[in-house]
Parts: C-alpha cells; sequence; structure tokens
C-alpha cells in the first residue's frame, strides 16, 4: 500500500507563535535576506493571521498556517510545469519541487490557488560564517527559481538511509517528522499517512470539525484544517470580508 | 573551378572544426591536478590485509556513509614514516605530524544537490562497489584528477569520453543518466528528491 | 595564392558547419546550466558526520531543554528536548534559529573602551585599579547560576555588591516576597492544578517563561473545548496573541489592570465569596468599572466565576501589587493551583536600581538585557556577546555566544517544581571573547571556577538524594551509584527535578490594599522573555517576510 | 561632397523614392536610444536576477507577459495573411503580405526575447526541450513559438534577399527563388504552428482551476479560451497590419497600398471580430453561471474590486467588440478611412484588454477567502526593457521598409499625395 502523508492542523490550538516558520527555514536553508518583504520573502511555511472583520469586544482572529498542500488530484502546479520541475510522488504523495531543474518562469506560482509556492528573487545569502550552520541535507537554491514546502524531504532521506542500514525496508515513522510538526509547542499540527485509516491524521481528517481550504476546486489537499468555531469553517469557502490582518 | 576551391576551403574549414572540437576541446575544458599523496589502493590492500572497501569506507550507526578515512586511520600505522617515498614524507610532516586532515581530491563527489545513500544502494541493493567505483581499489597508480572549468564538476561525473558513447552500452560516468539506466534495469522508480536534495 | 574574403566567408562557412557535429556546443551548453544549478558564489552545506547533543537554551532564564544537531563540529539544527520536564520539548520560535546567533552581524568581537578600539590587558589593569580604589557592583542578568555564585564570591572577597536584574516573570513575584519573607526566587505558579488563570495581559501563550509549560497545558486542557478543564481569561486592552486564543477577553482600558483587579477584589469581599481575609480596596466597584472599562456586573460576573471554578490564580505581567493583593484575597497563595513554593534553598536577591551610587566600578554580566544602563558616574563594565544599538557603558567587553561557555541552568522564575540542569560547551568560542568569570578569574586566580562549582553542586544534590534525573528514562537520584555518574548524565543533557513541595509553604501577611506602583508598559508584540539584544536573522520570517508580527516590536536584528 | 559621403543609394530599389540618409538616421535616433535603454534594463535583470522587476510572489507573472500575449496575438497577422495568401489563394491580399510577414517576426522575436529575461534562469530554458512536460501548456508554446519563429525568420529571408545588392549575388537569387517555392509549405507550416500556441496562450490561464475568474471548461483537452484566443488574434491581426501600415504611410506620406487592401483585411476583421465577440459572449454567460459557481466562487464577487468592475466586461464586449466589429462590417463605414482605422483601434485594443484582464486581474483576485485583493506597478526597468522591444520593431520595420521592397507594387511616385 503506498504512503500518502498528510498534515491535519488544529487551528483551535495554534496560538501564532510562529515557531513552524523558523524551525522550517532553519531546517531548509531558507536564507533570510534584508531586503525581502511579505510578498517578496521566503517562507515555505507561512502564519497568517486572520480576523472575523469585527472591531473591539466582537473581534475574533485565527492564525492558519499555510504550506504546500500537497494537493492529489489535478495537481494545479505539476500539470503546468513545462519540464518537469514538479512531480506528485507515487509511493508518498509529496509534491516534490526540483529547483535544479526550474527555469524560473513562475507558472506554477500563478496556478497554485494557495500562494504556498515562493520564488527566490534574490542570490541566497548568509551573515559571513552562518553558512558553517547550514543543514548539510538540503541544498540551498539558486537565485530565479521557485521553491516550496517538500514535506522536510531531508529528514525522509535519513529515515531511509537508517532503516536501510538496519536492513530494513520500510522507515520507522518515528524517524520522519517535519521540522514545523516538531516545533509546535502545542502539537497542532499532526503528521502522518492518511492512506492508512488507522493513522490517527487519517481519523482527524475524516473528522466532522475538518475541513480543508477550496474544496470545491477539486484538488484534494491532503493538508486538513480542524476548528470548532464556525466563522473559522467558514473560511474553507471563498466569501470575500474578511482580511489578512496587516501586522 | 572556382567551385572546385570553394569546396577545398569548405573542407578545411569543416576539418579544423572537427579537429578542434574532438582533440583540442576535451582537453581545454578540463583542468588537472595531483592528489596530495600518492596513496595506492592495491599496497594498502596488500600490506595491511584490508579485503573489504567497507573496512576502510565504512557505514557510521546513521547510516551515512563515512567516505574516505580520516587522518587518525592513517596515523594508526603512519605514526612515524614506513618507508622512504617522498610522499610517506609528506604525509607523515605535513599531515601526522600537524594532525592536519589530507586534502583529498574526490573523483566521485556528486554536487550538494544530489543526495546518494550508500547504505541503500550497498545493503539493500547489495550493489557491489565496483558498479560505480569500477576496480580502482585495486589500482596501484593514483590517477590525475581532473576539474571540469565550468561546472566545477570531477570529470568522473560526466565519465571519460567525451562523447559518452560506449558501445559497451554501459557508461563509466556518474551522471543522472547513468543512475537512470541503472534504476531502469533493476527497475527501481524514485522521484526526483529520491536522489536530489 | 592569395585568400580572398570570400575564401575566409566559405571558410567559415564550413567550420560553423563542423562545429555542429563536435561535443563542442552541446557540452557547453550543458555545462553552462551546471554552472547556474551550483553558482560559484553560492555556499554549500559542509560534509562531515552528525551527531545531536542534548543541552538546555541560555538565552533567558528559563532554560528550555533543546536538542542540538552538529554537523562537522558545528550547530545546523535545534529542535526542543521532551525529556524535559518543564519545557517539554517546546521552544519559543526565536530558539529554533538561535544556533545562527554566533554569526550575527552585530556579534561584539573586539574589546572597546569608550568607543575605541582597546585591549584585554587594558581592560583588566582598569578594572583592578578600580577595584582597588573602592567597592564594586556586579550585576547579574540571570542569578542562580554557577556563574552568579562566582560573582557573590568575588563580591565578598572585594567588599562589592552583587545586584540582579529580574525579568518581567520574575517581577511579577517580588510583592509575595514583601509580604510573606519567602524569597520570591523560591516561588511559582502552580498552573498544573489551577482551574481558572486570570492574566493581567501576561503573554501567556506568547512566550511567558518557560514557553513549552503553559502552551502544553493549555493545548492539552483548554484548546478548542467548549467547557475546558482551564479557564484562561485574558485581561488586556488590545487583543493580543493570547486573548485571541483566551476563553474569554475583557478589553481592558490601558491602565486599568489594577483598577479592575480592585473591583475583583472587593466584590469577593462584599458578597463573602471568599474567606475574608485579605484587605479591602479602596476603590469602589463603580471606581473601578470606570478606571478599566468593564462594566459593574461584568466585574461582578468574572469575580463569581473565578471563585466557583477555583482553584484559580491571578497572573500579572510585572510586579502590580494590586494583581498580587487580589491573589492574597482569592486565597491563591500558598494553596495548589496558585502561588507555591518550590524549594527552602532559594535565597532572595537585590535587584540593581537604575541609580547607583558610590560604587567605583559597574560590572554588568552579559545575561543583564542590554537596555539596562546604570545611572553611575563609576567605570562600567559590559560584557555582552551582542551589541544591540547604545550602551552608555565605558567599556565592552565581547562574551561568549550561545553554547560557547559551559553554564548550569537553575530553575526556571515561575516553575511550581525545582530543576537543575547544565548547558555544556558545544561550540568552540571565538579567541578574541572572554566570559565575565574568565575575566575575574584572572583578577583573583583562587576563586571557585564556574565547573567545580558545578560539580560541588552535583554533590549536593547527590547527597540529598532527593528528586529525580529526566533523560530518555527518568531514574530517581537515589539509585544513582556516583556523583560522576550523576554529572555527567547531567553534562549530557538530563535534568534534575526536585520533589513537589507541600504548597503550604508561603504565608502573606497584607494588612491593607496596597497602592498601584507600577508604569504602564506599552502593549508589546515581541516575545516575553527573550534577552539578548538581537534577534536571530531568521526571525525576520515573523517580523519582516510576513505580517505575523509588528516591525515595531522586533529588535534590531 | 558631403552628400555622395553620407548616401545608400546603391541599396535602395531603383525608382523607390525613400528620405535622404541624414533625414532616415535622424528619424531612426530617438528610437536607437530607447532601444539601448532597453537593452540596459533587460541586462539589469539579467545580471542582478528579477528583483529588478516589481513582480512578487502573488503578482509572479506582471506586465511582461501581459504584452507578449498582446503582442503575439497582434502578430498573427503574419501567418493569416499567408494562411489566406497560399492557400486560400486570396491573391489580391498579396501586397501587403511581406509587411505581414515583418510585423510578425517582429513581434515574435520581440516577444521571445522579453520572454528570455522574464524567466528566473534563461540559461536553463532549454531544458523545457529536453524534459518537456507534454501536459503543459507552456511547453506547447514554448515548441510552437520558437519553431514559428523560425518559419517566420526563413520566410523573412527572401525579402531580405530581394534587397537591389544581394540580389545581384547569382547564388543568392537561386536561393531566393528555391525559397518561394517553399513559401506555401511555411505558410501551411506556420498557420498549424501558430495556430497551436496562439491556442496555447489562451489555455495558459484557462486550466488553472486554481484561478477560477480564469479557469473555462472546454472541448477535449482545450478549454474554451484556447479557442477564444485563436479567434481574437486571427480578428485582431488583420486590424493591427491596417494600422501597421497606415501608420507607414502616415510616416512616409505615400500611398503603400491599395486602400481595396485595407479595406478587405478590414471586412476579414470585421467578420472573425463578430464570430469572436458572439463567442466570447457565450462563454462568459456559461462561466458565470456554471463554471465559476461550480468551483465555490460567486461570480459576482470577482468584480467588487475597484477599478475592475463589470463595465470593463461591457467595455471589451460591446465598445470594444461589437462596435468595431459592425463598423468593419458595414461597407459605408469600412470604406471611409476614419472609420476604418478606428475600429481597427478598437479591436486591437479589445484584444490586448483581453490580455490583460486574464493575465493581471487574475492574479489581482484573491482566492482564499481572507486573500487581499493586490495592487502591482511594474519597475522602471519592466517598461524600458518592453519599451525596448518597441522601439526594435520600429527599427527593424524602418530599416525594412527602406531596403526591401515591402510594397511589392507601391508607386514610388513622386507627388506627395496627401493622406487622405
Amino acid at each position: 500500500m503506498s504512503t500518502r502523508y498528510g498534515m491535519v492542523i488544529d487551528l483551535d490550538r495554534c496560538t501564532g507563535c510562529g515557531a513552524c516558520m523558523i524551525a522550517c527555514a532553519a531546517e531548509n536553508n531558507v536564507p533570510s535576506l534584508p531586503q525581502a518583504t511579505a510578498r517578496t520573502g521566503l517562507t515555505p511555511m507561512l502564519v497568517r493571521r486572520v480576523s472575523n472583520g469585527m472591531e473591539g469586544q466582537a473581534r475574533r482572529e485565527v492564525f492558519v498556517p499555510i504550506l504546500c498542500m500537497h494537493c492529489e488530484h489535478e495537481t494545479p502546479c505539476v500539470s503546468v510545469c513545462p519540464q518537469q520541475a514538479v512531480e506528485l510522488d507515487k509511493g508518498t504523495g509529496i509534491v516534490m519541487q526540483m529547483p535544479q531543474r526550474c527555469l524560473g518562469c513562475r507558472y506554477c506560482m500563478t496556478a497554485c490557488p494557495y500562494h504556498a509556492r515562493y520564488f527566490n528573487w534574490w542570490d541566497p545569502a548568509w551573515p559571513k560564517g552562518m553558512e558553517k550552520s547550514l543543514n548539510p541535507g538540503v541544498a540551498v537554491r539558486m537565485r530565479g527559481v521557485v521553491e516550496k514546502c517538500n514535506l522536510c524531504h531531508a529528514r525522509l532521506h535519513s529515515a531511509e538511509e537508517k532503516a536501510a542500514a538496519a536492513g530494513k525496508r520500510e522507515i520507522d515513522p518515528a524517524d520522519y517528522v517535519p521540522a514545523c510538526v516538531e516545533a509546535c509547542p502545542t502539537a497542532a499540527i499532526q503528521f502522518g499517512n492518511l492512506a492508512d485509516k488507522d493513522d490517527p491524521v487519517s481519523r482527524a481528517a475524516n473528522s466532522s470539525d475538518a475541513f480543508r481550504f477550496l474544496e470545491r476546486i477539486g484538488t484534494e489537499p491532503k493538508v486538513y484544517y480542524k476548528s470548532g468555531e464556525t466563522w473559522v469553517k467558514a473560511l474553507k469557502e471563498s466569501v470575500s470580508g474578511v482580511e489578512v490582518k496587516r501586522g | 573551378m572556382n567551385a572546385r576551391r570553394n569546396a577545398v576551403v569548405f573542407g578545411l574549414g569543416l576539418a579544423t572544426a572537427l579537429l578542434a572540437g574532438w582533440l583540442a576541446f576535451p582537453r581545454a575544458l578540463y583542468t588537472r591536478q595531483n592528489q596530495p599523496l600518492a596513496f595506492l589502493h592495491k599496497t594498502h590492500a596488500g600490506k595491511s590485509g584490508y579485503a573489504e572497501c567497507g573496512q576502510c569506507h565504512a557505514l557510521r550507526e546513521d547510516g551515512t556513509f563515512g567516505g574516505i578515512p580520516s587522518l587518525d586511520t592513517c596515523t594508526s600505522c603512519h605514526s612515524e614514516r614506513m618507508g622512504t617515498s617522498a610522499d610517506e614524507a609528506v604525509l607523515v610532516d605535513a599531515y601526522v605530524k600537524t594532525g592536519q586532515e589530507v586534502p583529498w581530491l574526490i573523483y566521485s563527489r556528486q554536487p550538494a544537490n544530489v543526495w546518494f545513500s550508500h547504505a541503500i544502494h550497498v545493503r539493500r541493493a547489495n550493489l557491489a562497489c565496483t558498479e560505480c567505483h569500477s576496480t580502482y581499489g585495486e589500482s596501484d597508480q593514483v590517477r590525475i584528477y581532473e576539474k571540469n572549468r565550468i561546472s566545477g564538476y570531477s570529470r568522473d561525473i560526466w565519465g571519460h569520453s567525451i562523447s559518452r558513447i560506449h558501445f559497451s552500452g554501459r557508461h563509466d560516468g556518474m551522471k543522472m543518466n547513468d543512475c537512470e539506466d541503472c534504476h531502469r534495469r533493476h527497475q527501481v522508480q524514485v522521484g526526483c528528491l529520491g536522489c536530489h536534495q | 595564392m592569395k585568400i580572398t574574403r570570400r575564401d575566409l566567408l566559405v571558410w567559415s562557412a564550413g567550420a560553423t558547419a563542423g562545429l555542429v557535429f563536435t561535443p563542442v556546443p552541446y557540452k557547453l551548453l550543458g555545462d553552462l546550466s551546471i554552472w547556474t544549478q551550483n553558482f560559484p558564489w553560492i555556499p554549500q552545506p559542509a560534509h562531515g558526520p552528525v551527531d545531536v547533543k542534548e543541552s538546555s537554551c541560555t538565552l533567558c532564564p528559563n532554560g528550555c531543554g533543546m536538542r542540538v544537531r552538529m554537523a562537522a563540529g558545528w550547530p545546523v539544527g535545534v529542535a526542543g528536548a521532551r525529556t524535559n520536564p518543564v519545557s517539554r520539548g517546546a521552544l519559543c520560535p526565536l530558539g529554533f534559529a538561535a544556533h545562527q546567533l554566533n554569526w550575527h552581524p552585530l556579534r561584539l568581537r573586539t574589546v572597546r573602551h569608550r568607543g575605541q578600539a582597546s585591549s584585554w590587558e587594558e581592560a583588566r589593569t582598569a578594572f583592578s585599579k578600580a577595584c582597588a580604589e573602592g567597592p564594586i557592583v556586579i550585576i547579574d542578568g540571570y542569578p542562580g547560576r554557577a556563574a552568579s555564585q562566582h560573582f557573590e564570591n568575588f563580591v565578598q572577597k572585594q567588599h562589592g555588591v552583587y545586584r540582579v536584574v529580574l525579568g518581567a516573570e520574575s517581577r511579577a513575584l517580588t510583592p509575595y516576597e514583601k509580604w510573606s519573607g519567602v524569597p520570591a526566587a523560591a516561588l511559582g505558579y502552580d498552573l498544573e492544578n489551577a482551574r481558572t488563570i486570570v492574566s493581567f495581559g501576561a503573554p501567556l501563550l506568547d512566550g511567558w517563561s518557560t514557553p513549552g509549560r503553559f502552551t502544553r497545558l493549555w493545548a492539552e486542557r483548554a484548546a478548542g473545548m467548549a467547557e475546558p478543564q482551564l479557564r484562561l481569561i485574558q485581561i488586556e486592552p488590545s487583543l493580543s496573541r493570547t486573548a485571541a486564543r483566551a476563553w474569554q477577553w475583557l478589553a481592558i482600558r490601558s491602565g486599568g489592570q489594577a483598577a479592575f483587579a480592585a473591583g475583583i477584589a472587593r466584590v469577593m469581599l462584599e458578597e463573602h465569596l471568599v474567606r475574608a481575609s485579605g484587605p479591602m480596596p479602596a476603590l469602589t466597584l463603580a471606581e473601578s468599572a470606570q478606571q478599566s472599562g468593564i462594566s459593574p456586573d461584568a466585574i461582578r460576573d468574572l469575580a463569581r466565576m473565578i471563585v466557583a471554578q477555583s482553584p484559580a490564580v491571578a497572573i500579572a505581567d510585572d510586579d502590580d501589587p494590586a494583581i498580587a493583593a487580589l491573589n492574597v484575597v482569592l486565597g491563591a497563595v500558598g494553596t495548589s493551583g496558585g502561588i507555591v513554593q518550590r524549594t527552602k534553598r532559594a535565597k532572595s536577591y537585590l535587584s540593581a536600581e537604575p541609580v547607583i551610587p558610590s560604587a567605583r566600578a559597574v560590572l554588568i554580566d552579559s545575561t543583564v538585557p542590554w537596555d539596562f544602563v546604570p545611572q553611575t558616574d563609576a567605570e562600567v563594565f559590559r560584557f555582552g556577546a551582542w551589541e544591540g544599538g547604545p550602551n552608555k557603558a565605558d567599556w565592552l567587553l565581547p562574551a561568549p555566544g550561545f553554547m560557547e561557555e559551559l553554564t548550569d541552568i537553575p530553575t526556571a522564575p515561575t516553575s511550581a517544581v525545582e530543576t537543575y540542569a547544565v548547558a555544556p560547551r558545544l561550540v568552540k568560542a571565538p579567541p578574541e571573547v572572554q566570559s565575565a568569570v574568565q575575566f575575574l578569574g584572572q583578577a583573583d586566580p583562587d576563586l571557585m571556577p564556574v565547573d567545580k562549582i558545578i560539580h560541588t553542586r552535583c554533590e549536593n544534590l547527590f547527597r540529598a538524594r532527593t528528586g529525580t534525573l529526566c533523560a530518555q528514562q527518568t531514574t530517581p537520584v537515589a539509585t544513582i551509584p556516583s556523583v560522576e555518574k550523576l554529572e555527567e548524565q547531567l553534562r549530557n543533557g538530563a535534568v534534575w527535578m526536585g520533589e513537589p513541595q507541600h504548597p503550604g509553604g508561603v504565608r502573606c501577611k497584607l494588612s491593607d490594599w496596597p497602592q498601584a506602583t507600577r508604569s504602564e508598559c506599552p502593549p508589546c508584540d515581541s516575545l516575553a522573555s527573550w534577552r539578548a539584544p538581537v534577534l536571530p536573522p531568521l526571525a525576520s520570517k515573523l517580523y519582516q517576510e510576513s505580517s505575523l508580527r509588528e516591525e515595531s516590536d522586533r529588535r534590531n536584528a | 561632397m558631403a552628400s555622395t559621403v553620407l548616401t545608400d543609394g546603391r541599396w535602395i530599389e531603383r525608382g523607390a523614392e525613400r528620405a535622404s540618409l541624414p533625414q532616415f538616421l535622424l528619424w531612426l535616433a530617438p528610437w536607437v536610444v530607447l532601444l539601448a535603454g532597453g537593452i540596459y534594463a533587460g541586462g539589469l535583470c539579467l545580471y542582478y536576477g528579477l528583483n529588478q522587476t516589481h513582480m512578487d510572489n502573488r503578482f509572479a507573472f506582471g506586465l511582461w507577459i501581459f504584452l507578449d500575449l498582446s503582442i503575439i496575438a497582434l502578430g498573427a497577422g503574419a501567418f493569416f495573411t499567408g494562411f489566406l495568401v497560399y492557400l486560400l489563394k486570396r491573391a489580391e491580399l498579396r501586397p501587403i503580405l511581406n509587411t505581414a510577414v515583418v510585423v510578425g517576426f517582429i513581434c515574435y522575436s520581440g516577444a521571445v526575447a522579453i520572454l528570455m529575461i522574464d524567466v528566473g534562469q534563461p540559461l536553463r530554458a532549454w531544458f523545457t526541450f529536453w524534459y518537456p512536460n507534454t501536459h503543459s501548456m507552456l511547453t506547447e508554446i514554448t515548441f510552437c513559438i520558437t519553431c514559428y519563429l523560425l518559419v517566420l525568420s526563413i520566410e523573412y529571408v527572401p525579402i531580405l534577399l530581394r534587397n537591389r545588392q544581394l540580389r545581384k549575388l547569382p547564388e543568392f537569387l537561386v536561393f531566393e527563388n528555391q525559397l518561394h517555392k517553399l513559401m506555401p509549405v511555411l505558410a501551411g507550416v506556420g498557420t498549424f504552428l501558430s495556430f497551436f500556441h496562439q491556442g496555447s496562450l489562451g489555455g495558459l490561464y484557462g486550466v488553472l482551476r486554481g484561478r477560477p475568474f480564469a479557469f473555462r471548461q472546454g472541448f477535449f483537452i482545450w478549454p474554451s479560451t484556447f479557442f477564444l484566443f485563436i479567434m481574437s488574434a486571427i480578428a485582431s491581426g488583420p486590424s493591427f497590419l491596417i494600422l501597421v501600415t497606415s501608420a507607414a504611410e502616415a510616416v512616409t506620406g505615400k500611398r503603400l497600398v491599395a486602400r481595396e487592401v485595407l479595406q478587405r483585411m478590414g471586412l476579414i476583421s470585421g467578420v472573425l471580430l463578430g464570430l469572436y465577440v458572439s463567442a466570447k459572449a457565450i462563454d462568459t454567460l456559461i462561466w458565470l453561471n456554471f463554471t465559476s459557481p461550480s468551483l465555490g466562487f460567486a461570480p459576482w464577487q470577482f468584480y467588487i474590486y475597484r477599478p475592475f468592475g463589470t463595465s470593463l466586461l461591457f467595455i471589451e464586449i460591446v465598445l470594444l467588440g461589437l462596435l468595431p466589429a459592425l463598423l468593419l462590417l458595414y461597407r459605408g463605414t469600412r470604406e471611409r478611412r476614419g472609420f476604418l482605422l478606428t475600429a481597427a483601434a478598437l479591436t486591437c485594443a479589445g484584444v490586448v484588454l483581453d490580455r490583460f484582464r486574464l493575465t493581471v486581474q487574475t492574479l489581482a483576485l484573491p482566492t482564499l477567502s481572507f486573500d487581499p485583493f493586490l495592487q502591482y506597478t511594474p519597475s522602471w526597468q519592466e517598461v524600458l526593457s518592453f519599451a525596448g522591444v518597441i522601439a526594435y520593431g520600429v527599427i527593424v520595420y524602418s530599416l525594412s521598409y527602406r531596403y526591401l521592397p515591402l510594397f511589392a507594387d507601391a508607386k514610388g511616385d513622386r507627388s506627395h499625395v496627401p493622406v487622405d
């Protein structure tokens, strides 16, 4: 049975601390550039702050972590890439982005309704000496290519290598946990195999509180969200009037 | 007359280009470097009785590949000069005594964007080292290390024939195509990120 | 025969045609694109064996457990250590990039005297000269460490004084010390047994104290539950992160906290909801309602709810005595689920006033927040690993950075149980830096060095034979064969945890309602207890590359 | 004598009257400056990367893609005229054929040049040919456009070789004749290729199910925009040729093509435009009532953001669609030069507006319910580099006009007939 890695993010548990964003950036050698802004920066994991549009005591806010949804069906970015730099992996269900193949046409970015893809507008750079702190498992991307969440693929690599060295065929699930999942202080992000019906994640994904953004587009994203609050559930459908709180 | 002359001149141009492209170009494309020391696999395999590659080029506990042994492996025997060769002197004086690692030039070093797991290929797939590294482990002389001026890759990645045409059907290179060929032969399918990082 | 222009044309036509049948164009095309895949100016990660070291974070006095991935001898990744009983595997966001701080552009690397480049020798001579002339003050931002012990030993011999600068979480506990005589350093919140927590602007879900402790508790007992076992009520003017997630948020008028606390207390006493043990506030309910901007009914309802849902405790975001007094009235002091005494051992500290008279030299440890600037005419020796904007010290002395020195981790300020951990030196410090301890050590060589102090502390733990050692598995100290074993385990990231104490240890005598003394600090979106003057560069993800946190609240990173 | 130094008479067609060389150079000078500026701006983008533009992660496509799509549509006149002349044997259009080829060549080469700057890694662009993803509209476009540019260049060669001096070389003359035999074939190939890439350019956005504003259901594998783009391209191509030749006439002060030819082009344009507009109207209705709602998007919500209100829809379909179509279809208006030109201009404007809405508006609109509506203003580098392309076009056209027999049967009449 092939694996289908997926997530369930409990929005009621997310405190918007941003640990997932920084853990992700550190794990994946994402640079931090002084020129980068909220619209040109690189945040493969991005926590967005959403309000119910009201003011004063009636105001409610929720924090929505947005990452690549690893769409299972008619994956928008896969079909549009002119040179197979993106693919939906048969074995794992991970949507893989290959920066070394990418020519930077950015067609996939216009195709992604979740804005989960980011372009390297600048060459990556680190303060002098800090390149020593780069994660050896992840290649640094160059200017002019698109990158996104690959579900911390370096961790899957080491898990596989460990298994192989031990003479095992399957990896130990405990060895493969993406950085954001590991970092979340409230365990709001659950990660697991959606293809396995007994996996807590697939159970959570099938619960009544679970939903996916823009479900009706029909791309079958593998990142689910859940919340008990009605106004938060309403965010999945496209209705205008609720906007990102600036700052 | 005029036409014949043209033909000759045209042919001359053609010939020049072909010669330059097939003979001069490959030489010009690569820089040639010597290894810091003339390490001979044969001698070491023989004298020190290492039979298996894995005895020196071992896997670490976490399954990652150790690569070329660190200096202390050398020091275990070469703490003092063991012969009269010049390289022996260099080894002991420049490295063993100073404790500085030997800056070996790695023929088969893949770029940072490649993830290759020896554990998976050797333990799981039971491939012999020679599948990729040929019989260098038995060689009795050091090879010149050739580096591509543009890409910075070792020549072993592209393989030694510039055309990459091998009538045996098997390349001596370590290019992506070579990985793909082997994977095709063994019907192993991996996605892009199965081999890239 | 002469070569005509025509010949050249024909010749080059031939050459061009020939070139197509050589590898040249194709190989060049290929290599060129490979070149774009590894631009020479783009850094490459190092090769080398990877291993994981267990340690603790030293960037604020909460000492969360950390797992540090090391490759080729350098830290390449940080994660929370689940084995740590207090932080429980969580870190604040900044902790996840802390391993990059040592290369921060604002890292202090040279001794500076009034802006001019100077040397350690000159600094040392200046210091010993000042010591000879008169009393010196050593200011510590992280009391209870072996280094702090070292400082105290030094000032004892030099007839100087030892002062501390406490963070907001510790300051919030100081009123109880005044009223009960129990040192604030011995007090903590028994959050695990509370059913209601009234936070007066304390960023409980945003880096307050040990981030992992409360956020995990909240996640397990409150998050997304209609009827949570733990009710978090946030009293705050603006919709902060904590307020956004709280069970109830009361948008109070800025500066109305004390009045609001008084109102709650009055309702409790008037309606005899509590044993009338505390003093009656001067404010009438109407007045406190008016000052806090919350209707009397809302105050009354809240008071009743709090008592109904006890054990409850109020948590202040600073040393506001009114909120402490509310806890006294509420009977939350010295009871489980409230403010408890975790140890008998702790001593009380004298916190450093900004104004320091009659000192000849003031030595400020690198753990003191950068914005603490003493008002003194004495010579100021400021240690720091990074500089953060202007600081009026005569001497700026580059100190070891993150994970660059051996230190021990005393109990986190708000913890209900006593803990002890050791953070080993994982990274080689650059040759030009020196810690305050080393500096003093050179001034007075027969002081006990830090590793000795840590060893004696281990001996004490070993002799006391109480508590457990939390690592992959928890082992009672009593079963550990030797002190060496204990110390070794601690140095490898194990955490010692003391026995939970009986809560009744602390009693407050408070005759009349205290006057509000605290000054109002503006609402702040930066993480509560971070003490380094700079942020890791990756913090730009939160402050600059997204709109998650206000740029204005970012310290110069 | 200075005049003999500054003369290029022997390169100009015998009998054809052209401005004096200094005058010509004077005319070229500003365009050359502009071109230089464009090259500089483009160079900046290549050297420092695309941070020189004001595009960002949300506005990943900007001015360049919009204008590329536009000029490729307008350049469609080339293949379509070829198609009419060679395959449908409409010989009466032959006089305008050369212009059509040159204009097409300019539009396509310009577009390709801009695309090379627009991609982040131009040195790797050839991967598309080596590892093509056959499902991607962009692959289809890349292949077709490159091939068609090749075709256009080949079509351009004979015109080039008919230059007075080059003609003198016997080999060239032979070569040119051979090429001429090839022309019908090339026209066929060109038509085929254009048909596909014009369509694929429409598909480019039509397939984006993640962008419900652009997404369209379609027939077989092609979304409706695929066909709409082809229609709009062949409708606007002739109109654009009318504008270009008229512009040339205005500049040179000569009648270059017979009125009938232009009017014929106008009629063709009008017919196709009529078809296109009605098709578009139907498509829009389908989208409003079925496609968009089925994806969970109430269509009205796309039009609440100013300035992209429903008025834009009206302008595009009625003012810039129906109106010019009628103007071109009625002989009365078509034969009045003023109306003809206005109609042609409106037609082109309509197609450009369509491209604009598909590229820019699509990206500005939110997809997630909490997305903001986005603004984007191109940087001077983007604008200047594209201005460079226009300058390049003018220069190439001017040179071709001066030294090549663009209008084979144009009377080089000495008397300066005022443009009526």
